[in-house]
């Protein structure tokens, strides 16, 4: 059976959930391997998260959130910029696939843009195959 | 110029006990003799008799800035600090834990101390390439000069090499060898929350048993709660009691700031951490 | 019965053990050497001092499952986890080491409702014991002899170990020692002058000082409910802990211990996982009350259990000296050192 | 190993579960024995406790609230702990239903000493929900085979609120007993409430029960305690003659674990009862 990425996104409610929304009314195509949940901002993201669902077995991590300076509490994301940079620097450090952890500013008018990086980024976790060193062993 | 240990201590007393005796401060924060010469403990005076059982040699590796905030605010305490302790005082000071006030700094400028475990050098590892204090109210002692200026971050290139692979390995090792003592966090001057989140039991973010995937979860979201804030003392690693090299994440978060925020942890009192605070101009860049 | 070997004849012997059982003694690891159940018999290594956690390890591990379970299904469906016990050989124990078991068996077995799996992890075990290097200088941290304890006392092992330069000499101290050792191929008896040189050793064992003050059980549970209230002389003696669980961790007779269910993906195990009462949540209640939150109360409640309740309770100092906690304690805080101001603290005027 | 395991809980069924107090966070739960052999097992006295366990959440020492004279069952009187920790045991408790199954460890620690208290006139003081094994005390007390072994039996029971009052039912049938003297307060009554008013040490004090070969068997929140006992020693009661039953974190509930270690007592095998003699030879560290 071929691989079949999990991903899971955890998206901002002002904007990329938004865009993640007007992408499935415009029925827009885009891979099933993303499960989304919805935060009230991408700064509410706490990188215990992202290892957390690496471990529980997630192969990929998409977060998305407002353009800089778009932020709906006006300076979330941009705290939240500087945050998942240390994540990102340090799940490298640890020997994590530095490929396996995304952020993207999507805002709730790019329905096409959330469409087309979850398609890209199922394709990167695709070719990088399943993510096996956080994952618990069951 | 060697170092007199014993000046610095003669230092130190002097400015403890007058300190002590014009009422400046209620407490001293310095070292004291513990069971033998070579492994000195952590000592309060609180009294100007006290003052004679400070000792001050290479083994007075501790850093006392880990006490702070265990007094309540608004205790006039005087502390012993080396070059990365002060950093650690600054640091205390720009999230607010302690306040500037309340403290008189005894900075000591230093270099060749020791591990008491090991009788190692520690200066190439774990001082941040500093030998003077940072943030001192009374020097103990003249400014060292002329030691040989390191980055602090030059140990750190035999683990840059290595590929994703052989860090995955290597840090699967490693942390996969704590008992879960949690003397790394006790001993660490930033790590003060209570409780810590490896404690909380909903969520429940890691398992108390010392197995892989808890350990894990516990060192890598403590090397992210101290991303920019690490003042690169090595407590952590002194600490350990199975020689687990936590230095070497500290180190390599606190470069990866420095390069993409442009500021060390605990260098100015006038400066933000840089995780609560953030340029407009940050660029995308760093999340690539 | 003495037997000898020699040193770099250590890994047939470790075979042989091996062979009979699970092999359990020191191995030189990244951070200095712990007890782990041998795999290789070249790993075993006697030139050592002592190891980082005690040897408690063997019968009380960080962790043990007690039952496995799912969330999903019913209670009935839980399944008690059966520890797999083979008889093992405890290789290179030393002697206040081995002291300490027969501390924590008052505890664990001898007192109140038995603990299973204390028990029968003790009953499958032979213990070798090994002398200390009583030619070496002793070790600032240690401090057995003040409690009784001698570098070289056979007590409590089923088989002792002496080694003289690359001679390795083992004498039966039991009669399950002697079964097991009479079985061992690979070894030779000694020569006479050899069992005077080993029986000498054992009552010179005794002169060996680690520090040179002499207790007194009772006298010292007494004067630590003494002072038990004095908060200063505790906040002072505490002033640089840390209150980290180090001292606790290694320590060989330390008992104490959460029970935690652990749970992934909706399969979980009940286990017993290690605690100290240096951890500020050990007696957090969920009502939110907890009666040592200070750094004192904590260190004071460990000392106390050591020096005075445990004698009063159960007779035994519950501490054998192997001065691990003075070891590991990142800043060097000394249990004994506590103890003897302790003793002074009545005379001190000011605490 | 499953044979004789400490370690390992007997399954039992919820069969009933009442909700006590109108703040809805204290409720009684019924059990049933899943296995019946462990109901033969389960020989207990008042006062003593037993582990709740639920896998996955983990384990709770609760004191057991029915008494050894109800057959067939056992009762337990939880609150929804969580003012401040999450409660995890409390809180699945208290969502689950009737027929649910958990586990049960005990029954684990000493009772209130049956024996010293027989003759004697016994005064039962408790607050709020620390009733729960006073409860099961004063229902050992009254069943018709024990009740003449015991002396003059007085209850003094108070709670914040009528509302907060537990087992209404039984406190109602008690009033109208004549072999047992019962009073009830509340810190402030409302609209409804029409018996008396007052804190419990001040009631009493008032109510003044003679100390003359009488115990004091006196459970609640710490501060009813503090307040409670010099009344007593007023009233001329020994310290022999106070019992309280003492709380502490309590992991494995048969003193292995050391974390309810309070002196030379592990307050789960030692106690959880003690008389205020005994408590004074403890230090003040609970």
């Amino acid at each position: 059976m071929s691989f079949e990425p999990k991903i899971l996104g955890i998206a901002c409610n002002w904007c990329t959930y938004t865009g993640a929304d007007l992408a499935g009314t415009t029925r827009l195509q885009y891979p099933q391997n993303i499960r989304v949940v919805r935060v009230m901002c991408s700064s509410r993201i706490n990188p215990s998260f992202i290892f957390r669902a690496f471990q529980l077995g997630a192969d990929g991590v998409l977060i998305g959130g407002c353009h800089p300076g778009d932020c709906h509490y006006n300076t979330g994301n941009l705290y939240a910029r500087r945050r998942l940079a240390v994540t990102k620097k340090i799940l490298e450090f640890s020997g994590m696939e530095p490929g396996r952890f995304r952020v993207e500013w999507i805002s709730a008018s790019e329905g096409n843009r959330f469409a087309e990086v979850v398609r890209e980024f199922t394709e990167q976790i695709r070719d990088l195959g399943p993510q096996t060193k956080f994952k618990i062993s069951q | 110029m060697a170092i007199s240990f014993e000046q610095i201590e003669q230092h130190l007393k002097t400015e403890a006990l007058k300190l002590l005796e014009s009422g400046k401060v209620i407490l001293v924060l310095a070292y004291g003799r513990g069971y033998d010469a070579n492994h000195p403990m952590p000592y309060v005076a609180k009294h100007p008799s006290d003052v004679d059982n400070i000792v001050f040699n290479e083994y007075c590796t501790a850093n006392l800035a880990r006490y702070l905030t265990r007094y309540p605010r608004r205790t006039k305490i005087a502390i012993a600090v080396k070059a990365a302790d002060s950093r650690a005082v600054v640091q205390l000071i720009q999230e607010d834990k302690v306040c500037r006030e309340d403290l008189v700094v005894l900075g000591i400028p230093v270099y060749g101390m020791k591990n008491f475990k090991t009788g190692e050098v520690i200066d190439s590892k774990t001082t941040g390439g500093l030998y003077n204090p940072v943030l001192y109210d009374i020097l103990l002692g003249e400014e060292v000069h002329g030691q040989p200026v390191s980055s602090p971050y030059d140990v750190l290139a035999a683990y840059e090499a290595m590929d994703k692979e052989e860090r995955w390995a290597f840090w699967q090792r490693e942390l996969g060898r704590c008992i879960r003592c949690y003397a790394c966090r006790k001993a660490c001057p930033m790590c003060y929350c209570d409780p810590c989140f490896i404690d909380q039991n909903k969520p429940k973010w890691g398992e108390k048993s010392p197995e892989s995937p808890g350990n894990l979860m516990y060192h890598l979201t403590r090397f992210h709660h101290l991303a920019g804030r690490c003042i690169d003392c090595g407590e952590c690693s002194r600490a350990c009691p199975v020689d687990i090299p936590l230095y070497l994440f500290h180190k390599k978060v606190a470069k990866d700031c420095e390069e993409m925020f442009g500021q060390a942890a605990g260098m100015s009192i006038g400066d933000k951490p840089v995780l609560v605070n953030f340029r407009v101009d940050d660029s995308d860049k760093i999340l690539e | 019965m003495l037997k000898k070997t020699t040193i770099d004849k250590l890994p047939e012997l470790a075979a042989c053990l091996m062979e009979k059982g699970t092999l359990v003694a020191p191995v030189k690891e990244a951070g200095g050497f712990n007890f782990r159940a041998i795999t290789d018999a070249a790993q075993v290594d006697l030139i050592f001092h002592n190891t980082i956690l005690s040897p408690k390890t063997v019968f009380f591990p960080q962790t043990e499952d007690f039952v496995r379970y799912s969330v999903y299904q019913p209670i009935l469906e839980a399944k008690p986890v059966e520890p797999e016990i083979r008889p093992t050989f405890l290789f290179g124990v030393r002697p206040c080491d081995v002291k300490s078991f027969e501390i924590m068996d008052i505890h664990f077995t001898r007192t109140g409702v038995p603990d299973p799996y204390w028990r029968k992890r003790r009953d499958a075990t032979i213990i070798f014991g090994f002398a200390f290097d009583t030619s070496e200088e002793a070790d600032p941290a240690e401090f057995y002899h003040t409690l009784g304890i001698g570098a070289a006392d056979p007590d409590g092992s089923d088989v002792f170990m002496l080694r003289r330069d690359d001679v390795l000499f083992l004498k039966a101290v039991s009669p399950r020692g002697e079964n097991l050792l009479g079985g061992l191929a690979g070894l030779t008896d000694a020569a006479p002058d050899e069992r005077k040189y080993f029986d000498d050793y054992i009552a010179q064992g005794h002169d060996y000082k680690t520090r040179y003050t002499c207790v007194d059980a009772e006298a010292i549970a007494k004067e630590f409910e003494a002072i038990f209230h004095n908060t200063d002389f505790w906040t002072k003696v505490s002033n640089a802990c840390l209150s980290c669980g180090i001292c606790t961790f290694v320590c060989p007779t330390c008992y104490c211990f959460d029970i935690c269910d652990e749970t992934q993906f909706g399969q979980g195990v009940r286990r017993r996982v290690w605690d100290a009462c240096m951890f500020t949540d050990f007696t957090l209640e969920a009502s939110g009350h907890n009666p040592r939150t200070q750094v004192y109360q904590r260190l004071r409640q460990k000392i106390c259990h050591k020096y005075s309740f445990h004698i009063r309770k159960y007779g035994p100092i519950s501490c054998v000296g192997c001065g691990r906690c003075t070891r590991y304690c990142p800043v060097n805080i000394d249990i004994f050192s506590i103890v003897e101001q302790a003793v002074q603290a009545k005379w001190y005027k000011r605490m | 190993m499953s044979e004789n395991n400490p370690y390992i809980p007997m399954p039992v069924e919820i069969s009933k579960i009442i909700d006590e107090v109108d703040t809805h966070d204290i409720k009684t739960f019924r059990f049933t024995f899943v296995n019946k052999d462990d109901e033969q097992k389960f020989v207990y006295l008042p006062g003593q406790f037993a582990e709740l366990s639920i896998y996955g959440k983990g384990e709770s020492p609760i004191g057991i609230a029915s008494a050894p004279t109800d057959a067939g069952y056992v009762e337990f009187t939880v609150q929804r702990a969580g003012a401040i920790l999450p409660g995890l045991v409390t809180s699945a408790l208290h969502d689950m239903d009737e027929g649910g199954r958990i586990g049960l460890r005990g029954p684990l620690g000493h009772s209130w000493p049956i024996e010293f208290l027989e003759k004697k006139n016994i005064v039962v003081v408790g607050g709020g929900f620390a009733f729960t094994t006073l409860r099961s005390l004063v229902k050992y007390m009254l069943h018709k085979d024990n009740r003449s072994r015991f002396g003059d039996i007085t209850v003094i029971y108070g709670a914040r609120t009528p509302g907060l009052l537990c087992y209404k039912d039984e406190l109602a049938a008690w009033e109208k007993r004549s072999d047992i003297k019962t009073i009830i307060t509340v810190d402030k009554g409302n609209e409804t409430w029409t018996g008396r008013e007052g804190f419990v040490p001040a009631v009493c004090k008032d109510v003044a029960p003679s100390p003359e070969n009488a115990v004091a068997v006196i459970c609640g929140p710490p501060v009813m305690i503090k307040f409670t006992l010099p009344v007593f020693f007023e009233l001329g009661f020994s310290k022999e003659n106070i019992l309280t039953s003492l709380e502490m974190r309590m992991k494995c509930g048969i003193g292995k674990c050391g974390r309810c270690n309070v002196g030379y007592k592990y307050v789960c095998s030692d106690g959880p009862v003690f008389s205020l003699a005994e408590l004074e030879d403890l230090p003040r560290d609970f």
